[in-house]
């Protein structure tokens, strides 16, 4: 049996309501022994939710707050209203050692903001990354993986060359954890493949990862490497990576929409499509990565993993794995290693 | 001695002994296991133990295991130091081999009235404590039992329960006779059902505050120290077992407080029960290190849920509606439904 | 009849060689009688292909040139050694007056960089914008158009604030005069809708597209809307739209390459796919912009449109149309117009 | 005069007439069309009055239209100022009703003999220069019947093709007895192929280099001047008609200028005398504006395609294996084939 490890989950602020979050945290309780999660929201709606589904209480407590973080709040606003919106706590208990790491599928912003006003940033990192796995035409890994990792998706906005080593370096070390991807290849992403395309802090930071030990750092790599998987690891600033990112889940959806669309259109296509249904599920399986875990916060001395707002109780039950995986084999350690001494 | 005798009743399978028989494969070995090959439930040996302590007491056993099995079990509850008082078990080896109850009449028709027939021996003035699990109807047969010995539930109600339980016609006739020559009493305090199958508690709310649902002995036994059946070093007592034997810690044992807590049991005094007893110079409690965590563990977990909302009242249960609820499920529930 | 145009077609450099390029080109010569082609490349090459399809003689000239740039050389050294690679030569004959506008698919940092050093940047415009059209969810226009338009995508990596807004009122332009939208709806592309997301220099574009008559702004959209096509023209620098247009492409090929998977895997799918094949043709249709027309640089006195390296025929003959229309509706004359006096 | 006679021969539909009859409605209305409706090819008339302007030539016009169409075909000539000396029309109605020849018979067996004949009223010296379409097998049956004459061509091998092209054996034996009594010579000079279906050009090399695929007539008239059956002067009287009634301009005429240098035709010597006949006094050149454009239009053309490669060399024709080109393609081709 791993260490147990504690995850606190803040049960506000999804798409979804708190009722998805607990579903996905008390099933954690039922597939790991080694996981505790630590609920952190309205009581009363948790335990509405904990009574309509398998649990075992034995892994599972509840931190009482009514206070929350919408999404269309401001994060700054929002969390200097209230000190005891879920997410803010969640990330004081992890301060507080009550739990190892955070899972919220609330408010981004906020999120990042509790991390930033409650942790601290590890020697060596100067901000800190978001970043989430999208699957790829490509696999890799022990575990046959197709997804790939991609940071910054929005932390930091404006990154300079020290930052992308960092990401580097970071993302390098959450792969090979996570991923189980012995020597996963970092690549930078840029508007050309060459090691002088880019802007200033992409050129640089290509040349001071061509020289860092610790990372397979395979050059830069373009848009199109992106969806193919042509490193398991893209590094890029969090303007260029959320703009990505969520490019990435407007395609999906446009595709299901032409799909849906199709199928209205004919009854051959109808036919068609019933027959193919296994095959599109397959193709939807990966493909629709919304499903997949969430996005890790790097650079912090905690780890926060931020599911996807519309993430239903498979999501968070995989993100609550992941942190706890990430937490268990010392995610942090091994970044703080990794980073280029200065 | 003022108090009243107090009966303790235990069913085996599942609430005492872990008992795996939901394939063809689990029922064999279960069948052919000698005593030490037996595993109890952490904590029920340790449980009962204390319960029994208190002296005046009786442990009664009732089990769908068949009578040829007796000898092992009763090996097995000395090895546990487990002394029983009664040990009732099926008179028919059918029930091994079908597995278990398939029939609600096979539970209701069988339990009931070896519930009954005991009562009837029992001191007018006994207090009960009844033990079973979420894999068959216990719950329902346990509230039913108690309300009938209360006057709760009328002849007429208890009738067409057992008619609808498809139990036989003359074997229905036996248990109203018999239930009629047992006096008027309300001896049954509390209900535990333990959470084998980690149904969900709230599911049991409907049979009212009596029931209490457990993850396991340790949150019976801080019910019991409320119910005052138990000390705080007796509870402590029971929990050292768990931390010993189950790699029960600090936070599986704070969390199940805290389960308790949310679902309205008041353990105030309980936790100030607990404090005093872990301050006392008794240095055996030193063995739930490190000492002074645990009730800051727990006075942390209760202080989370903020103000406590009122215990839930104590309520009627109507049998008819219930009984499909009582009706066993037919296969361990899967981990993804 | 509209005034004649001549589009001078750089024919080298393509994937599929000088030969596809030709034909896009003589099909541009039965399509209409406005149009002159001026094909610059290798005229043994150009005859050859000549010699295989139907032309219109009378509406197409050679300029022989053995010269070309490869896709793999490096700009700046391959035009200082090569004065007369055939992109650069198609650059000076339309400077000269021999043409109205040039088409090209062959490498396309020397296409820009031949633009660069042979046409004049407009009067207010510092820098030129790369921009494509690629197939959205919705449509738009008079030609119910499901085409955005996106610039920069490569040709100004590091735009200024100044620079965006600029290629705010070329987009703006060119979607009214090609895509025939009579007031085409322009958008920044950021990290979130809110007017203070971004970058600092896409937070004062977008104060300053706010309040600049003559474009439609509406404001901020992120990633999740470009597939959808909320906005007809979306305005980024150039390593953003570089990384997202290539991006667009890989995910592409990436569906297309999962299609063709399940196609192998299972007898009950090949029947399923045959009766879809109409409707997949028609996703197709949309997904794959690849074949539709090409990227024109804007900003310059003369007008550049990159086909795609990969183009076919079809996608030449497009561009030369696109070209046509832009010179003969006057592109250059509505952006200038059009863009802040200062 | 010590030049020979020159006879050019013309077929008329799409070759001298812009004739539509794809579709019986297009055959239809041709059929029914006065004089002043129907419409030359841009260029045909001036270049068929500036060939007659020499004196001693012939213009003899070989048709498929039938007899019944006589007078207005000859109308439409005259309106067009175009003085012929024989018209050969075809015999009965069928051929219209048809629409155009379905088989190579019908153009082997119908225009083969007609040019025999009219070559055996000939002079022996005569030169000829012949102009058709790429609508039918003019290019078959021209460089056939110059072959013929010339005696590049056996016995056996016109035995053998007029029996592919399916001529009824009488047919074939007439004309081969016609064809004997042709003393031998080689006049054909030119055959001009107008590119009515825009078929590419090179597709017409297999016929060597005596065939030249015209896009316009500006193209035969510069190859004519080459020729020497036309002057400067003349070629500009040509263009300037195409200039002023289709809306050619200097782009359009220099393209098909060069697209001539590309296919190998010498152009230098012509390129020199219509600069000079530019530079000349005579007043009528304004009307080519702006005057030195032109030329140097024509220079750039010219110096943009490099070093001239040799002119292709004349060739023996397989006529047996060109018998399949040769066939009528059935519908015009539509422009995304």
């Amino acid at each position: 049996m791993s260490r147990p490890v504690t995850i606190a989950f803040d049960v506000m602020g999804g798409d979804h309501g708190p009722a998805e979050v607990v579903r996905g945290a008390a099933q954690l309780t039922l597939d790991s022994d080694s996981i505790h999660v630590l609920l952190v929201g309205d009581r009363q709606q948790i335990d509405e939710a904990l009574s309509q589904v398998r649990h075992n209480a034995e892994h599972l407590a509840v931190h009482h707050t009514p206070d929350w973080v919408a999404m269309h709040e401001k994060p700054t606003v929002a969390l200097d209203q209230k000190p005891n919106a879920s997410v803010l706590l969640a990330a004081k208990l992890v301060h507080d050692g009550e739990a190892d790491a955070m899972v919220s599928s609330g408010n981004t912003g906020a999120g990042v903001l509790s991390c930033a006003r409650t942790f601290s940033l590890m020697p060596g990192v100067r901000r800190a990354a978001l970043a989430t796995v999208y699957p790829t035409a490509t696999h890799r890994g022990e575990k046959n993986d197709p997804f790939s990792l991609i940071l910054d998706v929005g932390a930091t906005v404006d990154a300079t060359a020290d930052d992308l080593v960092a990401f580097a370096v970071m993302g390098s070390a959450y792969a090979r954890i996570i991923s189980k991807n012995k020597d996963p290849s970092v690549a930078l992403l840029s508007n050309g493949t060459e090691a002088m395309k880019g802007p200033p802090r992409v050129v640089e930071a290509n040349a001071r990862l061509s020289t860092l030990a610790g990372v397979r750092f395979i050059g830069n790599i373009e848009g199109v490497d992106i969806p193919k998987g042509t490193a398991d690891v893209v590094v890029c600033d969090g303007f260029v990576g959320n703009v990505c990112l969520k490019m990435l889940e407007g395609v999906s959806e446009t595709v299901i929409e032409l799909a849906r669309y199709a199928y209205k259109e004919k009854l051959l296509w109808r036919a068609g499509i019933a027959m193919l249904s296994s095959g599109i599920e397959r193709i939807k399986e990966v493909t629709d990565w919304e499903q997949y875990g969430g996005a890790p916060i790097l650079g912090f001395d905690k780890l926060f993993i931020k599911a996807h707002g519309r993430s239903r109780a498979r999501a968070i039950t995989n993100a609550g794995k992941v942190a706890a995986k990430a937490v268990s084999r010392d995610l942090t350690r091994v970044i703080t290693e990794g980073l280029p001494k200065s | 001695m003022t108090t009243p005798t107090r009966i303790y009743r235990w069913d085996l399978d599942k609430t005492y002994l872990q008992t795996e028989f939901d394939t063809f494969r689990q029922l064999v070995k279960t069948a052919f296991q000698k005593a030490h090959e037996k595993k109890a439930v952490p904590g029920a040996a340790a449980l009962i133990r204390e319960l029994k302590a208190a002296g005046n007491t009786r442990l009664c056993i009732v089990s769908g295991s068949p009578t040829q099995m007796r000898t092992v079990l009763t090996e097995k509850l000395k090895l546990d130091g487990v002394e029983f008082d009664e040990l009732v078990l099926k008179d028919n080896l059918r029930n091994l081999v079908r597995g278990r109850f398939k029939a609600l009449r096979g539970q209701v028709g069988y339990k009931l009235p070896v519930l009954l027939e005991s009562r009837a021996r029992a001191p007018q003035d006994a207090e009960e404590v009844l033990f079973g699990d979420d894999a068959e109807a216990d719950a329902f047969i346990y509230s039913l039992y108690a309300d009938m010995i209360a006057r709760r539930v009328s002849e007429p109600v208890v009738y067409q329960v057992l008619e609808a339980a498809e139990v036989y016609p003359d074997d229905i006739t036996r248990i109203i006779e018999q239930w009629k020559t047992i006096p008027q009493a309300d001896p049954v305090r509390r209900i535990f059902i333990m959470l084998d199958r980690l149904t969900p508690p709230a599911y049991f709310s409907k049979y009212g505050p009596r029931v209490v649902p457990i993850f396991n002995y340790f949150q019976a036994a801080l019910v019991l120290l409320g119910d005052r059946h138990l000390s705080a070093t007796q509870v402590l007592k029971v929990t050292i077992e768990l931390v010993q034997t189950a790699g029960y810690n600090l936070l599986t044992l704070s969390n199940s407080f805290q389960d308790l807590a949310r679902r309205g049991l008041p353990l105030a005094d309980v936790a100030q029960s607990l404090t005093e007893a872990l301050q006392g110079p008794a240095a055996m409690l030193q063995m739930v290190r490190p000492v002074p965590d645990i009730i800051a563990a727990f006075s942390k977990r209760v202080a989370s849920l903020g103000a406590q909302p009122p215990a839930p009242p104590a309520r009627d249960i109507d049998y008819l509606s219930l009984l499909d609820d009582a009706r066993p499920r037919d296969k361990k529930r899967t981990r993804f439904e």
